[in-house]
């Protein structure tokens, strides 16, 4: 299983003429989860959204499933088979819960598998069974979470890109997130490139991850490895001298910048 | 007697408020913009017809065929051309946009030589026939409305109800980026909104032309459907059909009860009235933003 | 490009920027008082014109820009204002005082409006105003002891400590002067608490009200200065027409007035007086243009209000951020001659979201 | 506890949505100088609870006082919706609410607002006690800006900012109001576990050197637990337990509902596998 | 003595303000061509003293405050000598002030208006018998015909549907009754049921229509439909061949009255026919009330223009229209003449009624 799913070559986007991403080349491969960390404003979330096309990136080129999708419209690229769970939930506020699940089903043609997947999502989080009629925009910040990765699920894609899904989750549910996302992984094949703050999940749930600083990826590696590194234990575990650090006012600057 | 004839004008004349109003909600479900330019493209759309019959010598019902769908393909084309641009650019743009549509509608239909800048009637079969009903008197014209409205009404409120597409043009107005990332084709669905919506103008401008007759200035009455959209409520359909109802009932009775000059305001001061009490209008979700 | 390295807060309150702005709005200035000698009376005439919309145009920016309140009746005020002049006026009260008069009461019928306005946002409130203006051109046309109904009002020439200002000059100074005092107090209010909760409310009224923003009074402010400036305006468009009608306050010369904002650049105030510029040039330059085109085209009826939309949507689609956001680029394109980069301008794709939960 | 403690009582509160019963016959106490955590799964009425403090929602039963003021308590519920940054209660946003087409130096004077001295016409002729006035905000917003490390950023729009920094102008603007409380709605979401503990330092320097109240509903365990005094736990719009924040993460309702059994997390490639 | 303004050794500078692109543009352009047909035919056939004719058109729009800014450009751009035809009341009345100022004519306005001529001003000439005169003067004789004995009226909301209003009152007046009900409506309204229903309701046997085009065939079909069939009397505004083209059959009786008359293209007088077959050639569609009127304003300034001889100015023009008298023409209008206190040309008009689909003349002129 190593034909790559996606590829970005040298992506380089900006926000007018604030550049965010320079210069960002990764891949993810059939039935990887795959992660990238990276502190406030790195740029992950701007490399999800020059993948799925809601920014186009000033250079560089973007493969998906061997098709180049660089700056193609996001629908279009959707279609393709790839879903995502943006940052912000993002969800049809005056819309009831089952069309939002629908609407996330919008591709799709097969009418029992949506119906079965209506079912499984259904059960991954019953709280959205019980507010089926609700509109979306009255739900609570956590449940909105569930509903919008919910809906990435009924799309049924080759590839979700996760951007942070734990945020605003309870604890159990955090866990819970991340077993479902693991089990989607395994069950269906699906491949998952995770966004994650929650570095020490991430790392656990994964297994390839990237680390961004600045809009530049500065390392890569597998999980095993990332979670052994010194900076990575500091700063995104938080488990290193807790004690030091503990009294420390001053951030410690972290070694390759 | 009376009040009788006058509840029934009034409600003949509240179906057009109606069935212009139903655009204008169409429009908003659809992509959240109010269309300033509906009342032209239904006067575009009756000089089609029009166009249709007298020069080209049409029978009626083709006529009015090639109308409605002439005008659907210019709506996805002015879509095409002037609003796909700035699609996802604040939506007070795109009611801008329609403002200029407006005025160049106008304009353009005002420089066809010997034809703009006049008045025509549109001859359609059932002119000038009215239905006695003991001492009522049923305008054939307006029955042609009431029935249009109502037909029209079913229909929009079923797609948006029930059909997959009805539901994505409501997702793609409420959170395009959100519609982009379901996959759904944000910009081909609003292409066929902007044609329907045109091909709605276009069966109102027919249906209003033997009454108002057809002219550059006829979409003006629009300007007395805002209210019906506001009273019933911006974003539903039977709202639009109720709010056209109460302003035409309300003028119609304010016409005959009260001092000069009441009935042209009245509608104005219901809308006021309106939405100091009710200020979603009569069939207006409670809109609130959850922090 | 630039840098200004501030070195005490007086520097982030001051109006003029640097240097530069103070050259460039003295030269301004400058000309505008050697205008009248400088430029034959029909150009004067359109520049005081120019002046009257911008003041009006200030208002409603502050209104529609800074506060984000949409007001499609906007006319009304201006109704209001130029009416109590001309009535004032014709009375025999003192200029200055009728001027006051018709702010003030400008003012009072914005405050009114407010009240249905306050609960109302989006669409509504821009039906609400809608109405709102359309029952006060009626209030114009009906109560004709006072207004004169649809034959319309004459309104005598000003008359100020005994000189008549009827003139093009002095009337031209009247307005600079009104303008400018006008502008300098709209800039010192957007530098104030005040004008930052305006901007807060346009933004987010949820937060807006959690800083301690009572979103009533502010908006009803906001309308009643915004209606003031119109009023002001009005009055002076009185004068200067020295007939008013009721059909000149409709629903034509309020889109006229949104229009003029909009082009102008929504959320700045130079974009009210660029707007102005544009509403009073743009007849003018059609009416020049028509000479050019073969007659069938040229002298057609219509072609005025083709031109009108298709420069309006024009404006929309290739400057959304009006002349002022046209400017803005032209003259970062000059401060950075020669390393100004293309992609610098282009624009991001960008989304809508539901207005209606706000 | 003397009752001169008590900075903000709520009491017997209930709000219900339709069918939605939010929150159900809370009752809590924030006393001067602590740092009160409401904990608990989604949809719990966490968030709730803060909008019917801050008055976008009214109870439909039970009350809420004030003690903060001199004169002596006050109940909250007859309060407008804008008084009640007046009184001395700030708060951020879980999905954050900023004023996005302004700077963040503009966010913090506007959040400055309820200490305005200036009258309408002294703006106007912009006389020299506005300008005073505007210089002593400038000053106290740049005091803010240094206790937040938010140099960077002062001049930037908000539309730009990463989520991160958001959360922290969302803190900052609270903080400029001067309040005596200030509720926190989930302030480390979206932070990592650097600028968790940043906030966790922020969040003590806060009440410990400005010696303001917090109220706040945070997910994050280990902020949870580093700053907070005392923690009340909700689950469907109820009162789970209250106490340190030890007792409630022992108290085996709350694990079950909101912490979770599984507590190894390296268990997650287990389940995989 | 100074340069007299628009008047140059070869050329006479007209201007005209006329509605293009509003509500009247129909009427706007056919006064325009009316104008433009009678200044080519004198430029190819003549001159006035050496001096060509140039006529200036702006757009109003039918705005005051874009007719004042025409005016302005008129007088202080373009040079104008005279304001020839300009179109509407309020557009007059607005941009009039401009004109005075600079000592230019207003010269035959296209409004019926009262204020184009009272109060008396040295620089106003007026030519159309006003609403207020045609409906005065011919009300008592249609009430006297009929035998009516309960007057009504519906009038649009604006100073046109006043005049004949109060035209109506003065009327009524001499034939010792009141109106019995009164109605009106706003500009472009379309529905006029519960006018009608109130008329009806008072049982009028004659209303007087302050209406236009729309106004008319929608008041007078409405009033068919429900049965309500009084004698109809509309002013000048209402004569024009659009009311029987468009309302077809149901309008049929209606009376107006009229100072010109509408040149169909098959009339029978032969240079009327003349006159209208060489308009359409020239611009392609019928001649209307409105391209006489333009006609008409044009060939009245060119006769005055003539007398006043090789000195063209303000004061001799004025000078040589305080003494002119115009003949009846083969357009149907009386004979008018102008003084210096007298500045309306005539105040009479004729009756006409819709017979068999067109306008047909029905009395003589109706004196006082
Ligand atoms: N709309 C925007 N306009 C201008 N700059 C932006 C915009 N959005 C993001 N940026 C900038 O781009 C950079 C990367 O932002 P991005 O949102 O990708 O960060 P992130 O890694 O997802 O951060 P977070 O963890 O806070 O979500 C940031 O420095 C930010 O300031
Ligand atoms: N305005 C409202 N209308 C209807 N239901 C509402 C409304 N506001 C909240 N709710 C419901 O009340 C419950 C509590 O919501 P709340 O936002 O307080 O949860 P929360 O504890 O903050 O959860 P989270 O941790 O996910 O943010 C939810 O089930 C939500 O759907
Ligand atoms: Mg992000
Ligand atoms: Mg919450």
């Amino acid at each position: 299983m190593t034909d790559v799913v996606l590829q970005l070559l040298n992506v380089e986007s900006a926000y007018g003429p604030i550049k965010a991403i320079r210069g960002v080349s990764l891949k993810v491969r059939q039935g990887e989860i795959v992660t990238v960390l990276g502190s406030n404003g790195a740029g992950k979330t701007t490399i999800l959204k020059t993948i799925s096309g809601i920014i186009d990136p000033r250079k560089g080129s973007i493969e998906f499933q061997g098709k180049d999708i660089t700056a193609k419209d996001p629908a279009h690229i959707v279609q393709q088979g790839l879903s995502h769970v943006p940052e912000g939930r993002e969800v049809f506020p005056l819309l009831s819960v089952k069309d939002n699940l629908l609407m996330g089903a919008y591709t799709r043609k097969d009418r029992d598998g949506v119906a079965r997947d209506m079912e499984s999502v259904y059960a991954y989080f019953p709280i959205l069974r019980e507010r089926a009629m609700q509109d979306a925009g009255l739900l609570s910040g956590g449940q909105q979470q569930m509903l919008a990765i919910s809906r990435a699920i009924m799309a049924a894609p080759h590839l979700i890109l996760l951007d942070e899904p734990s945020l605003g989750l309870s604890p159990k549910l955090t866990k819970e997130i991340f077993e479902i996302v693991v089990r989607i992984n395994r069950e269906r094949g699906t491949t998952i490139l995770l966004v994650e703050q929650n570095a020490n999940m991430a790392l656990n749930a994964s297994d390839h991850g990237y680390v961004l600083e600045n809009g530049r990826i500065v390392m890569e590696d597998t999980c095993e490895r990332l979670r052994e590194k010194e900076d990575i234990k500091e700063f995104y575990l938080g488990v290193k001298d807790d004690g030091v650090r503990g009294e420390r006012r001053w951030k410690k600057k972290k070694t390759w910048r | 007697m009376q009040i009788l004839q006058l509840l029934l004008s009034g409600i003949a004349q509240g179906c057009i408020y109606g069935l212009i109003a139903l655009g204008f909600v169409l429009i908003y479900k659809a992509t959240e913009t109010v269309s300033f330019a509906q009342g032209d493209l239904m006067m575009l759309g009756a000089f089609g017809a029009f166009a249709g019959m007298s020069l080209f010598g049409l029978p009626f019902w083709l006529a009015a065929l090639l109308a409605v769908v002439a005008m659907a393909a210019f709506g996805v084309l002015l879509e095409l051309v002037v609003i796909r641009p700035i699609l996802g650019q604040p939506q007070f743009s795109i009611v801008m946009l329609t403002i200029g549509i407006a005025y160049v509608a106008r304009g353009l239909i005002t420089m066809v030589p010997g034809i703009g800048t006049d008045t025509h009637t549109l001859p359609v079969p059932y002119k000038d026939q009215i239905w006695k009903l003991g001492e009522l008197v049923v305008n054939l014209e307006q029955l042609a409305i009431i029935i249009a409205t109502a037909i029209l009404c079913g229909l929009l409120f079923a797609m948006f109800r029930y059909s997959k597409l009805g539901i994505a043009m409501q997702a793609s107005s409420q959170n395009q980026l959100a519609a982009y990332y379901m996959g759904i084709p944000v910009k081909r669905l609003n292409g066929l909104v902007w044609g329907l919506a045109a091909a709605v103008a276009a069966i109102a401008g027919m249906l209003l032309a033997p009454i108002t007759f057809v002219h550059a200035n006829m979409g003006f009455i629009g300007l007395k459907a805002f209210p019906a959209a506001v009273v019933g409520g911006f974003g539903s359909l039977p709202g639009a059909i109720v709010g056209g109802l109460v302003i035409g009932i309300v003028e119609s009775f304010a016409g005959f009860y009260l001092p000069d000059g009441f009935k042209d305001t009245a509608p104005y001061i219901v809308v006021l009235l309106m939405l100091m009490i009710k200020p979603n209008g009569l069939f207006g979700e409670k809109l609130r933003k959850k922090v | 490009m630039r840098f200004i390295f501030k070195t005490s807060y007086d520097q982030d309150i001051r109006l003029a920027r640097h240097g530069g702005h103070v050259f460039w709005y003295g030269l301004l200035v400058a000309f505008l008082i050697v205008a009248p000698w400088a430029i034959d009376e029909y150009w004067l005439a359109q520049l005081t014109f120019v002046l009257i919309y911008g003041i009006v145009g200030l208002g409603l920016m502050l209104l529609a820009g800074f506060t984000g309140q949409f007001s499609i009746g906007h006319a009304a005020f201006l109704g209001a204002g130029a009416y109590t002049q001309g009535v004032l006026t014709n009375m025999g009260v003192p200029f200055p005082i009728a001027l006051l008069a018709a702010a003030a009461l400008s003012a009072a019928v914005g405050v009114v409006v407010a009240l249905p306005a306050l609960r109302v946002k989006g669409i509504y409130l821009g039906i609400a105003t809608l109405s709102f203006g359309f029952i006060v051109e009626e209030v114009f046309a009906r109560w004709e002891s006072v207004t004169g109904g649809n034959a319309g009002l004459h309104v005598k020439s000003p008359q100020l400590f005994g000189w008549s200002l009827g003139s093009g000059s002095g009337f031209y100074f009247l307005c600079l002067v009104v303008a400018v005092l006008s502008t300098l107090g709209i800039l010192n209010l957007l530098r104030s608490p005040t004008g930052r909760a305006f901007v807060a409310i346009r933004d987010s009224e949820i937060s807006a009200q959690s800083m301690g923003i009572h979103l009533a009074r502010y908006k009803t402010m906001s309308f009643a200065i915004s209606a003031a400036l119109a009023g002001l305006g009005g009055a002076l468009y009185a004068h200067k027409l020295s007939f008013i009608s009721p059909d000149q306050f409709n629903i034509l010369q309020s889109i006229d007035l949104l229009l003029m904002v909009v082009i102008g650049g929504l959320g700045s105030v130079h974009g009210a007086f660029l707007g102005a510029i544009f509403l009073i040039a743009m007849p003018q330059l059609i009416s020049m243009g028509k000479d050019w085109l073969p007659a069938v085209i040229g002298q057609a009826p219509g072609l005025q209000g083709l031109v009108y939309g298709v420069v309006l949507i024009a404006f929309v689609l290739f400057e959304p951020l009006g002349l002022y956001g046209r400017w803005l680029k032209i003259r970062t394109w000059l401060q950075l001659f020669p390393f100004y980069r293309k992609g610098l301008f282009k624009r991001q794709k960008s989304f809508t979201k539901s207005d209606r939960l706000r | 506890m003397s009752s001169s403690d008590v900075l903000l009582s709520a009491k017997d509160l209930s709000v219900r949505f339709g069918g939605v019963l939010a929150v159900s016959k809370v009752s809590f106490d924030v006393r001067r100088g602590e740092v009160f955590t409401l904990i608990g799964p989604n949809g719990a009425g966490k968030t709730t609870v803060f909008n019917l403090i801050s008055r976008i929602y009214t109870p439909t039963m039970g009350e809420i006082t004030w003690h903060g003021e001199a004169a002596g308590p006050l109940a909250l519920t007859q309060q407008a919706p804008h008084a009640i940054a007046a009184l001395g209660i700030a708060r951020t946003f879980q999905n954050i609410e900023l004023f996005e087409h302004a700077t963040v130096l503009h966010n913090l004077l506007i959040g400055r607002h309820t200490h305005r001295q200036t009258g309408f016409w002294s703006e106007v002729f912009f006389t020299p006690a506005t300008r005073r006035a505007e210089i002593a905000a400038r000053e106290k917003a740049e005091q803010v800006i240094d206790l937040l490390d938010l140099q960077h950023h002062r001049d930037s729009m908000v539309a730009g900012l990463p989520y991160g920094v958001r959360k922290v102008v969302e803190l900052a603007r609270a903080l400029c109001t001067e309040p005596k409380l200030l509720l926190l709605d989930e302030p480390s979401s979206g932070l990592n576990v650097e600028e968790t503990a940043d906030m966790a330092f922020w969040i003590q320097d806060i009440q410990h050197e400005l010696g303001v109240s917090v109220l706040m509903v945070e997910h994050d365990m280990s902020l949870v637990s580093k700053v907070s005094d005392r923690v009340l736990a909700m689950n469907m719009g109820e009162v789970l337990a209250t106490g340190t924040p030890r007792e409630v993460q022992a108290d085996s309702r709350v694990v079950e509902a909101y912490l979770g059994t599984v507590d190894d997390v390296s268990s997650l490639r287990r389940v995989a596998a | 003595q100074q340069q007299q303004q628009g008047v140059s050794k070869d050329e006479i500078r007209i201007g005209t303000i006329q509605d293009l692109s509003g509500p009247l543009a129909g009427f706007g352009k056919q006064a325009r061509n009316g104008m433009q047909l009678r200044v080519d035919e004198l430029n190819e056939q003549g001159n006035i003293h050496g001096r060509k004719l140039k006529l200036f058109v702006e757009d109003s729009g039918y705005d005051p405050k874009k007719a004042v800014l025409a005016a302005q450009k008129l007088v202080n751009q373009e040079k104008i000598f005279i304001m020839a035809g300009h179109i509407g009341t309020a557009q007059n009345m607005a941009a009039m002030p401009v004109q005075f100022e600079k000592n230019i004519v207003n010269f035959m306005p296209i409004t019926a208006a009262r204020e184009m001529y009272e109060p008396l001003h040295r620089l106003k000439y007026s030519f159309a018998a006003t609403y207020y005169d045609q409906i005065r003067l011919a009300l008592p004789k249609m009430i006297k015909e009929k035998g009516a004995k309960k007057v009504c009226t519906i009038y649009q909301d604006d100073e046109f549907g006043l005049e004949v209003q109060r035209g109506a009152e003065a009327g009524l007046k001499t034939a010792g009754l009141e109106l019995a009900e009164k109605t009106s409506f706003k500009r472009g309204a379309t529905d006029f049921s519960s006018q009608v229903a109130r008329m009806k309701a008072a049982n009028c046997d004659l209303v007087v229509l302050g209406t236009i085009i729309r106004e008319t065939i929608g008041t007078v079909g409405e009033a068919r439909k429900t049965g309500f069939n009084p004698t109809f009397l509309g002013s000048s505004a209402a004569y024009t061949d659009l009311i029987h083209k468009l309302g077809g059959k149901a309008m049929d009786g209606i009376y107006a009255t009229m100072t010109v008359q509408n040149p169909y293209t098959d009339e029978q007088s032969q240079p009327l026919r003349f006159w209208a077959n060489k308009y359409k050639t020239k611009f392609n569609e019928d001649p209307t009330v409105f391209s006489v009127y333009g006609y008409v304003i044009i060939d009245s300034f060119i006769k005055a223009a003539q007398k006043a001889g090789p000195n063209l100015s303000t004061d001799s023009f004025i000078k040589a229209m305080d003494s002119m008298t115009f003949e009846p023409d083969m357009f149907g209008s009386a004979k008018s003449t102008y003084t210096a206190t007298k500045r309306l040309g005539n105040d009479q008009s004729r009756l006409s009624q819709i017979k068999d689909g067109k306008w047909v003349v029905v009395s003589d002129y109706v004196t006082p």
